[in-house]
């Protein structure tokens, strides 16, 4: 192969890319000439014809302070005789009048976002060119205002209120001491399993709760499931050992271990050098992780959190010192890695389950059903809107259309 | 009152950020500003926290009874630390010390870009271990990740399309590796998106609530 | 010696089962190094996603005021410099007016050198440009989204000074810019987290901002679901840059390292392959 | 200046180059030499996360308006705005006290505030742009003519593939109901795509992670040795 590559290098390869080179560059020198011809064919080098129809107006759903222009683009504007449109300002209608922003070729609108609300202010919009400028007449007066509700969200707030609501009610209802059913979920009996493993092997168990802050709900979510993890570790022996990434995940992981070890019965047990934090750089942290691992050679490691490109290295390097892995993290982007590299993987929501599973605390568990209502709804816009678009595809009734668009619309996000 | 403020505060930060994005009326949208600002300020002192924890932990280390080879590591750190510090601190012109040719640059380029990137590069070595290990046609589960893993492979690289070049355009493997990634696979990430959204979603409206507190460390 | 060819056969492929990772490691490398030592570069067939990008890109008219957010460091950069320079060459060719900042503390360092191999391409040897007129830096602010979010509103208190320390009202370029919605395009590299799933959700959501992104090859697959109203464009990874280097006309890095690619992709597939066959051999030989 | 000079550079380009090598030694086995350049990587990161935030944060952000804010008080009409930043000051001085024993609890104060902050902000974007807008891509027709109303079978069929594997994805993820019956296959059908996904996005990521590869290779082989151009 390597031969072969090289006589493609001696024999065509380096005329082949300067003759494309040198095509290109025809090709750029013949573009740039003929667009020259073109600007200059239809109006001569003179102005460009004015901008027409500005409005100004309040822009809507905003905190005030800005006022949007609108317009109609020169007829000149898609010829090239247009650089853009000058915005200018003044109190008066005669001016002096203050040039406020630019808006390039093409675009038909501007928000001037520096305005005083309630202060009337004119406008006029100025056409500029290489030939010239021509301006529209003034406009105004205008003024902005601050508004009290973005209507155009007010989707994302009915649905939102949905999804709190439903989460709030089966909480409220778990609180009350209602049964609320979860599935089983695979891979979390393995929990038990793996700390039973470390502890026959007398080797340390490893926990990583991923490289995030605390204020990343999956960390909150890691944190979580190394309390149950230390509290079944405080019956036996066993090591546990607890590297962060981040200086507030090292301090709430020392609590909540304490914590553990004493409602387990066995606070004696427990001491800081369990969490030790290392460093907040990514790389840094997961070549220190990878030390601990060849060196204390841990018989299981949880990865339990928010994970970036370490999660591989630390999954193999796990791998190659034949420990049992188990992994849970809600970054999409990482869970291919632990997939393949590890025995058991939450993927993405199952992390957050795994934490009410185990917690068994009732306000996990009415959010986890709070959450499969949310599903619910996504699952019956996905087929109530898929069947409207279709039949109308199929039928040619319009109303089905309305009525899909209709539902879309919800979705839809200003 | 150890956790009713801080619970308060969560609450009270939290419920303005939520407003701000229905209500765009003053004060609220200057409100969130402003915070963005704090949160930064408060995120430069986290740092700080870690990095004076990790002194503390290393020197403890380097000048603990114990002789063990580690505290020569502990010592190894520590330097590093100041090495850097000093560096950037009093040696690189104050605020312009990344400008390139600093000092300061100096050692990022020559030692923390290195350390960094190579570390960051051994993923070559594993991707290629772990597809070894773990693409194998097991079960159908496994097949399916199997196949879906050697078409993107083969379809992602030039070659590819090498290898395919007789075939009809539409069939060759880096469209076969397109249309995977399209359709199929986008199907799998909304699923887990829509899910994670909600968990989320669900999780902040608890830490905002003070319904869940365990960052406040130990229930 | 004493074992029976079968025996023997089996043997092979239970040690095939186990192959040292390590054996793996060295094909690897000697599959990435020796085509370096080679000047030969491959023809790319272009997707979708970058074939959208240059598109609009191309579409942006020239001397637009375009944002370019680099929020990568120098771990990812092999994959994320090429396009870098690219989009800079772009913008070189098209007289874009450039404002470049970086979530990641390191992205505008990374900026200032894709810009530094871009103005060295001989094709812009007649490009003057001069700093605060036709682009400026603004550096890097921590605060992550927040960023995003102030800049919706204010650009000159969220950047106070640039890169240099220099006062933003001292830069003209920056006059006529205050938040967001000046802009007529956006670029963003990134490289994880903040990054493009950021400025979809702040900067084109909430803002409106058009924007294209380059992204790792690993989040592409996240952030291709975003393609369309919310991303103009998507190039991931290596093999996008080089789609991108080829399409728009400005050939770089990418492309020759794309050899490489092609050999150790080949590799990673045999060892998959030979997984397989061994896995099959020796159940046959369990289940006998 | 220094470090243009041809001694330096060289210089930099070894110390670089041994630190490169010296990480690629933990490939073979665990070492001194690993071990050193482990313990030099986490005290330069943390070192320059460090200076990086006080001279891009701390001061722009604290210091300087701190320090102008009092200097009004001196000299010039005073100004009282500044008082503002004695809030998030506090905070940060708060979160340091993390490192006395008896004080730590009151680094929860600035922890609340940033968890407050990110949930809230968290909140609201993963249900727009995750959620919503994900789902909004999700509903459209899953039969498909050309304008000429010719039925286009391919395209049809692949909408019709999105749709069903977003449904069955999200069944999946479905807690409140046992995997059994047509729950159970409706479920098994999700984890098929799951797989396709990671599958599809794990070969995806390979040239990813052989492109950082060959930037190391090629600062090796190129910027060190100069064996190649």
């Amino acid at each position: 192969m390597a031969r072969q590559q090289q006589s493609e290098k001696c024999a065509s390869h380096k005329p082949a890319r300067m003759g494309r080179a040198s095509g290109i560059l025809l090709f750029l020198m013949l573009a740039l000439s003929a667009s020259v011809v073109f600007a200059q064919a239809p109006n001569g080098g003179a102005a460009p014809r004015s901008a027409s129809d500005p409005q100004a107006a309040d822009t809507k759903g905003d905190e005030g302070g800005s006022i949007m222009l609108r317009w109609t683009l020169s007829p000149d504007d898609s010829a090239g005789q247009v650089t853009g449109y000058e915005i200018f300002r003044a109190a008066k209608p005669d001016g002096p009048f203050q040039s406020v922003g630019f808006a390039s070729r093409g675009s038909a609108r501007f928000a001037d976002g520096s305005t005083d609300d309630d202060s009337a202010y004119y406008y006029k919009i100025v056409t500029t060119g290489p030939g010239g400028s021509t301006e529209t007449a003034v406009i105004g007066p205008a003024r902005s205002t601050a508004e009290w509700f973005n209507s155009n969200r007010a989707n994302v707030l009915v649905i939102g209120l949905l999804i709190s609501g439903a989460v709030l009610y089966y909480i409220a209802s778990a609180r009350k001491g209602k049964k609320l059913f979860i599935r089983r979920i695979a891979g979390l009996e393995a929990v038990h399993d793996a700390i039973g493993r470390a502890t026959e092997m007398g080797r340390p168990i490893l926990y990583i709760p991923g490289i995030q802050d605390m204020d990343d709900v999956q960390t909150v979510a890691g944190v979580t499931i190394l309390g149950y993890v230390a509290r079944t570790i405080a019956e036996y022996d066993t090591k546990l050992e607890v590297p962060t990434s981040r200086s507030i995940v090292m301090s709430t992981a020392r609590e909540t271990i304490k914590a553990a070890f004493l409602s387990a019965g066995r606070p004696e047990k427990y001491s800081d050098d369990m969490v030790n934090y290392i460093t907040d750089e990514q790389f840094g942290y997961v070549a220190a992780v990878d030390g601990i691992m060849v060196r204390e050679k841990p018989a299981t490691c949880f990865y339990m959190g928010a994970f970036f490109a370490e999660a591989l290295i630390m999954a193999e390097t796990g791998n190659s010192i034949g420990a049992i892995q188990i992994a849970g993290t809600a970054m999409p982007a990482q869970l291919p890695f632990f997939v393949a590299a590890c025995d058991y993987t939450l993927i993405g929501e199952e992390l957050f389950a795994a934490s009410a599973y185990l917690s068994n605390e009732p306000r996990q568990l009415g959010s986890l059903k709070g959450q499969d209502v949310g599903k619910s709804i996504a699952m019956l816009a996905i087929a109530a809107g898929t069947a409207l678009f279709t039949l109308n595809q199929i039928l040619r009734v319009e109303w089905f259309a309305s009525a899909g668009q209709w539902l879309k619309n919800l979705f839809i996000v200003n | 009152m150890r956790r009713e403020i801080p619970t308060a505060i969560a609450f009270f930060v939290g419920i303005i950020c939520i407003i701000q994005f229905f209500i765009p009326h003053r004060p609220f949208g200057t409100l969130v500003d402003v915070f963005s600002d704090w949160f930064g300020i408060v995120a430069a002192f986290a740092i700080w926290l870690g990095a004076l924890n990790l002194l503390k932990v290393s020197l403890e280390r380097s000048f603990s009874k114990k002789k063990t080879h580690d505290r020569w590591y502990g010592l190894v750190v520590a330097a590093s630390f100041f090495l850097i510090f000093i560096i950037g601190m009093f040696m690189s012109g104050g605020d312009q010390f990344q400008v390139p040719g600093s000092r300061f640059d100096y050692l990022y380029v020559n030692i923390y870009t290195p350390l960094s990137s190579t570390m960051f590069a051994l993923l070559a070595f594993f991707v290629a271990s772990a597809s070894y290990r773990a693409f194998r046609a097991r079960s159908w589960e496994a097949t399916l990740l199997l196949i879906a893993a050697f078409f993107v492979m083969l379809g992602r690289a030039p070659i590819g399309d090498q290898l395919t070049g007789f075939m009809p355009e539409g069939y060759r493997l880096s469209e076969v590796a397109n249309w995977i990634m399209t359709y199929p696979q986008v199907a799998g990430q909304r699923a887990i998106m829509i899910g994670i959204a909600l968990g989320v979603a669900s999780a902040s409206l608890r830490l905002i609530l003070g319904l869940e507190r365990s960052y406040l460390g130990g229930e | 010696m004493a074992e029976n060819p079968t025996e023997m056969k089996t043997g092979l492929f239970d040690r095939l089962m186990r192959i040292d990772r390590r054996v793996i490691f060295v094909f690897i490398s000697v599959a990435l190094i020796v085509p370096l030592f080679f000047n030969v570069s491959q023809r790319i067939q272009v997707s979708p996603e970058v074939q959208m990008l240059n598109d609009a890109m191309s579409k942006v008219p020239d001397g637009a005021l375009v944002l370019y957010a680099m929020d990568y460091d120098p771990p990812s950069a092999p994959e994320l410099q090429p396009m870098a320079v690219a989009a800079f060459k772009v913008a070189l060719a098209k007289k874009f007016k450039m404002v470049i900042i970086g979530l990641w503390p390191q992205g505008p360092q990374q900026a200032n050198m894709a810009f530094e191999t871009a103005t060295h391409d001989p094709l812009f040897k007649d490009v003057k440009l001069t700093y605060g007129v036709d682009y400026v830096n603004l550096g890097f602010q921590s605060g992550n989204e927040a960023v995003i979010q102030k800049m919706g509103s204010d650009i000159p208190t969220t950047f106070p000074r640039d890169y240099a320390g220099t006062p933003v009202d001292q830069l003209p370029l920056m006059k006529g810019i205050k938040n967001l919605g000046n802009f007529d395009f956006m670029v963003n590299i990134s490289a994880g987290y903040p990054g493009t799933r950021e400025w979809v959700q702040f900067g084109a959501d909430r803002f409106g901002l058009k924007m294209v992104s380059g992204s790792t090859a690993v989040q592409t697959t996240e952030m291709s679901p975003y393609v369309g109203k919310q991303l103009l464009g998507l190039m991931g990874g290596m093999r996008g840059a080089a789609e991108f280097e080829q399409v728009s006309g400005y050939p770089g890095r990418a492309i020759k390292f794309m050899v490489g690619q092609s050999v150790a992709h080949v590799i990673v597939i045999v060892f998959i392959v030979i997984g397989n066959i061994a896995y099959f051999a020796t159940r046959k030989k369990r289940g006998a | 200046m220094w470090m243009e000079h041809p001694g330096w550079v060289l210089f930099g380009t070894w110390v670089a180059a041994l630190f490169t090598l010296g990480i690629a030694t933990f490939l073979y086995k665990d070492n001194p030499v690993y071990k050193f350049c482990e313990a030099v990587f986490v005290g330069i990161s943390a070192g320059y996360w460090f200076v990086s935030y006080f001279w891009q944060t701390l001061l722009p952000k604290l210091g300087y308006p701190f320090y102008a804010g009092v200097k009004t008080m001196f000299v010039g009409p005073a100004e009282w705005g500044w008082l503002v930043l004695l809030i998030p000051g506090t905070l940060g001085v708060m979160m340091l006290l993390r490192l006395v024993p008896k004080a730590g609890w009151i680094a929860r104060w600035p922890l609340a505030f940033i968890v407050g902050y990110t949930a809230g902000l968290r909140l609201i974007t993963f249900l727009q742009s995750n959620a919503m807008t994900q789902l909004q891509n999700s509903v459209q027709p899953v039969v498909r003519y050309d304008a000429s109303g010719q039925f286009l079978g391919w395209e049809s069929f692949n909408i019709l593939l999105v749709t069903v594997g977003t449904f069955a994805g999200l069944f999946y993820f479905f807690f409140s109901q046992e995997h059994k019956g047509v729950f159970g296959r409706v479920a098994r059908v999700g984890t098929w795509f799951l797989m396709i996904t990671f599958g599809a996005a794990f070969g995806y990521t390979v040239m990813g992670r052989m492109s950082l590869l060959i930037g190391r290779l090629d600062f090796l082989l190129a910027d060190w040795l100069h064996l190649i151009r």
